[in-house]
């Protein structure tokens, strides 16, 4: 009787997609993308330490960040922007009672978006 | 002093209703259910509380009873209640015969009946069918029939009484030809246990007389008469419509929440743990609403239910069993001491039929204590606090 | 005339302090027959120590809220043929973020009593719910306000068990309860004092999945959703000295 | 009965609103970034060179700073609300709480300086 099932445990579940729709896709997107571009910012801000350092230290340091791993990474972080930042305008509109009804296809058109600009800045990537 | 001790068995309507009067009278109320509250046939009720305009004609006993605990739960149980009122709508000659029949029954048991104008009628209710002929007004109204077992029972536990759920009747202990109590299993955990009482009340309904043969009195005999009832998804009226003719099968059209619900058949059958629902006879109520409501034929079904109405037995076939509770002390038929049986009713009387048999008990134990339930204002059934198993 | 299907009902058990366990048992069932059918069959004929929670067989209860296959559903308006075909495996499973009791129940009465706090009116008048059944008396200018039915919400837990945040945090007040006070209509101090928190409305990360799940027309969500544009919006009115929704009232 | 010009809101509502228009900010600030990177000058901005030519615009610097800002804000009060989920007691809450504004302060100093740094060799 007195077994309670929310615990922090629990926290893994939050990911589990089976059985859900669409809004809850969402939600594990946005809460996955929300960690990654959080770590990124960290990652982000003392990379640009370089930038004090001088030319020398900058520039080298952008070289390394040239090799195709860390492009792909810098892909990843575009995508994950670019999901985080058009469902995060989804909530903010939803949570001021606008398009509520039409929580789902305002997802899927705005991950349509999503893809478009994803692809194209991957295009224009691998094109340099 | 010790509080004299009572063990029901049993939380449906009658159960609750019962545990919340004995607790008012200082009995220290402890209620054993196999299941949770109102699992057999108080939960599986289309939800009408009776005017008692359907039993008027054949059984003014049991109208005079309905009416009355009407207006008593209208004002203590409001917050499960649709107080909308009800129609008795005609649609045919043979219905109006009945009808005058119906309406001099009726003020003989003092149901407030009121004819209407058709017009008027169909301006209430547009999706009544235009064919009706005469159209009367009646006050029934529509319960939520776990909120309602549950009402009494959270009034109950604040006065104390405890509830077993879950906790299946093993046996009855018996010493020198006096039930002394019950041996109970958890079914939530497996273990089994002793639980001693003054008295034991059986309101286990369908069952009772499964109960009363472990305390080896073969005479009481249920009928379990199981009825159909079919749920719409659209609320095609807000007042409950009643065919008005004799009882029949598919007879009424009981609104709730957003659904309307299909009332019902009748039959007999031996074994009631589980009853299937008959597809025929779902197909049958739904053609007989229709007649009353055309829309219902659009409308989608959204579930079929059977419940066994514990009627009390005799030979002859189901419907014309008096529906009117029994409250035997099987001290008397049967020189058991320490049992009371309760069975019979329906769901608009439980508050009387508790009363008769907190009645029953305590002139069983020279226990002077009068009924409150009458005034007493009921708790909100979101009090309820659940399982009483392990205090 | 329906044919039986044959089918492999899983159940998860669980009595006392043990381990929850999967028992399975094999049914034939019509498909037209509800999940809630099936477990009713296996207590009677298989296996009488389940525990499983159910009352009025017709959705208006709430009390028969299970996981079908790992989707929440009040059971007992949830047809087999729609869940599985035949041959077919149903896996039960007792709703989550609510105390279990035993097997497939769990205990709703923390539900009953959030519900209870933001004060939902467990009976209203039908005007209060657009389109519904009246709208036909409504044009023709006869609507009666004085009709009441019972909430659309039948407390039955589903939309908690789907909530990503009353997963992990039990003082999140929930789905249920939040829809509750959205349709208690005014928003009063009290109210607002559980809602327009940390653990109301604001924790509501818009999975609406409560909505997807909900058997009962209340779409939690949506009304979460309009709560806070109510509340946005009186808190933008305040900050601008205009009157508030509650000065308005008074 | 409601002598309500104080309410009772709880932390919610504020907080809520800082996420809400801070992610606002970023979603518009990203957009101009990606636009002016990406489709302006072409190649993106790349050596130490560019970078610093880049911040000498004070529209571009001041629009950082903005970014900086919002950005820190928006990813300390979405980490928090995971937190909250995780049903901290109120003592945790209150060193999350604390982390949070150490870590944000922080960030932003230290973000500022590298921008004026960055913006002085010019």
């Amino acid at each position: 009787m007195n077994r309670i099932f929310q615990k922090p445990d629990n926290a893994i579940q939050w990911f589990d997609p089976r059985g859900r729709q669409l809004g809850y896709l969402a939600f594990i997107l946005n809460r996955i993308t929300g960690m990654g571009l959080a770590l990124y910012l960290l990652l982000h801000l003392i990379m640009l330490g370089k930038l004090a350092q001088g030319p020398q230290a900058y520039n080298s340091f952008i070289e390394t960040v040239h090799h195709p791993v860390f492009l792909f990474g810098e892909l990843l972080v575009i995508f994950a922007a670019l999901i985080h930042g058009l469902n995060g305008f989804r909530i903010i509109l939803n949570s001021f009672g606008i398009g509520v009804e039409k929580h789902k296809p305002l997802f899927t058109v705005l991950m349509i978006v999503t893809l478009l600009c994803g692809i194209y800045f991957a295009v224009r990537m691998i094109a340099r | 002093m010790d509080k004299p001790k009572a063990v029901i068995i049993g939380a449906g309507f009658t159960g609750c209703a019962t545990a919340h009067d004995l607790a008012l009278r200082g009995f220290d109320v402890t209620v054993v259910e196999r299941g949770p509250i109102a699992n057999g046939a108080s939960g599986r009720t289309h939800g009408l509380l009776h005017s008692g305009g359907r039993y008027a004609v054949d059984d003014q006993e049991a109208a005079i009873e309905c009416i009355e605990e009407n207006l008593l739960l209208r004002r203590l149980a409001a917050e499960c209640l649709e107080q909308n009122g009800g129609l008795f709508v005609a649609l045919n000659e043979s219905d109006l015969e009945y009808a005058h029949r119906w309406t001099q029954s009726c003020e003989r048991c003092n149901i407030p009946v009121e004819q209407v104008d058709i017009k008027q009628a169909l301006v209430w209710e547009p999706n009544l069918t235009p064919k009706i002929l005469a159209a009367y007004t009646i006050p029934d109204a529509t319960f939520d029939p776990l909120r309602l077992a549950l009402t009494f029972a959270a009034t109950a536990q604040a006065n104390g009484a405890r509830f077993r759920l879950f906790t299946e009747v093993e046996g009855l202990i018996e010493r020198n030809g006096k039930i002394q109590g019950v041996r109970c299993q958890d079914r939530t955990t497996g273990k089994s246990s002793e639980l001693y009482a003054d008295c034991v009340i059986n309101a286990s309904g369908a069952w009772a007389g499964k109960i009363a043969q472990m305390a080896g009195d073969t005479t009481i005999v249920v009928k379990p008469t199981p009825g159909v009832m079919v749920a719409y998804d659209q609320r095609l009226c807000n007042r409950v419509i009643n065919r008005l003719n004799e009882p029949g099968d598919g007879d009424i059209i009981v609104p709730q929440r957003r659904m309307v619900v299909i009332g019902t058949t009748s039959f007999e059958v031996d074994e009631v743990d589980y009853i299937p629902v008959f597809e025929d006879q779902v197909q049958m109520m739904r053609d007989c609403a229709i007649q009353l409501i055309p829309a219902v034929a659009a409308a989608r079904q959204r579930g079929a239910f059977m419940a066994a109405r514990p009627l009390i037995g005799s030979s002859t076939s189901g419907r014309s069993i008096a529906r009117t509770f029994k409250c035997f002390d099987h001290q008397e038929t049967h020189g058991i001491g320490g049992l009371v049986t309760i069975t019979g009713g329906k769901a608009t009387t439980l508050r009387a039929m508790a009363e008769k048999t907190a009645d029953t008990v305590c002139a069983k134990l020279g226990i002077t204590a009068s009924c409150q339930t009458r005034e007493y204002p009921l708790r909100s059934y979101r009090e309820f606090r659940g399982n009483d198993a392990y205090h | 005339m329906s044919q039986k299907w044959s089918l492999n009902i899983e159940v998860q058990r669980q009595k006392g302090q043990e381990q929850p366990h999967f028992d399975r048992f094999d049914l034939e069932i019509s498909p037209d027959a509800t999940v809630l059918d099936a477990v009713e069959m296996i207590w009677a004929f298989k296996d009488c120590s389940l525990c499983f929670g159910h009352a009025c067989h017709h959705s208006t209860c709430g009390a028969c809220g299970m996981r079908v296959n790992g989707v929440e559903k009040l059971t007992c308006i949830t047809l087999i043929g729609d869940v599985t075909q035949n041959g077919g495996t149903i896996r039960l499973q007792p709703l989550r973020n609510l105390p279990v009791v035993s097997d497939l129940v769990v205990d709703l009465t923390p539900l009953y009593h959030r519900m209870a706090q933001v004060k939902h009116p467990s009976v209203h008048p039908i005007e209060e719910n657009k389109g519904v059944a009246n709208q036909q008396t409504a044009q023709q200018g006869e609507s009666d306000n004085s009709y009441t039915r019972l909430a659309d919400c039948i407390e039955c837990g589903l939309c908690i068990s789907v909530c990503p945040a009353a997963m992990t945090s039990p003082a999140y007040v929930g789905p249920a309860a939040l829809a509750g006070a959205h349709l208690a209509g005014v928003i009063d101090q009290q109210i607002c004092a559980i809602v327009d928190t940390k653990n109301g409305v604001w924790r509501c990360h818009s999975a609406y999945e409560c909505s997807e799940v909900c058997p009962s027309h209340v779409q939690p969500a949506h009304r979460i959703m309009q709560m806070r544009r109510q509340l946005l919006s009186q808190r933008i009115r305040r900050f601008f000295g205009l009157q508030t929704f509650h000065q308005r009232k008074q | 009965m409601m002598n309500s010009r104080k309410m009772i809101t709880g932390e919610g509502s504020g907080l809520w609103l800082l996420k809400a228009f801070s992610g606002a900010l970023l979603v518009i600030i990203l957009a101009i970034h990606l636009v002016v990177n990406h489709l302006v000058y072409e190649g993106g901005v790349m050596s130490w060179q560019d970078v610093v030519a880049y911040y000498q615009n004070p529209v571009i610097a001041g629009m950082e700073a903005v970014f900086l800002i919002s950005v820190t804000a928006h990813a300390l009060l979405g980490l928090r609300g995971i937190l909250l989920d995780l049903q901290p007691s109120d003592a945790m809450l209150a060193w999350i709480n604390r982390l949070c504004t150490v870590i944000g302060i922080a960030a932003i100093i230290y973000g500022l300086w590298l921008l004026l740094t960055v913006a002085s060799f010019g």
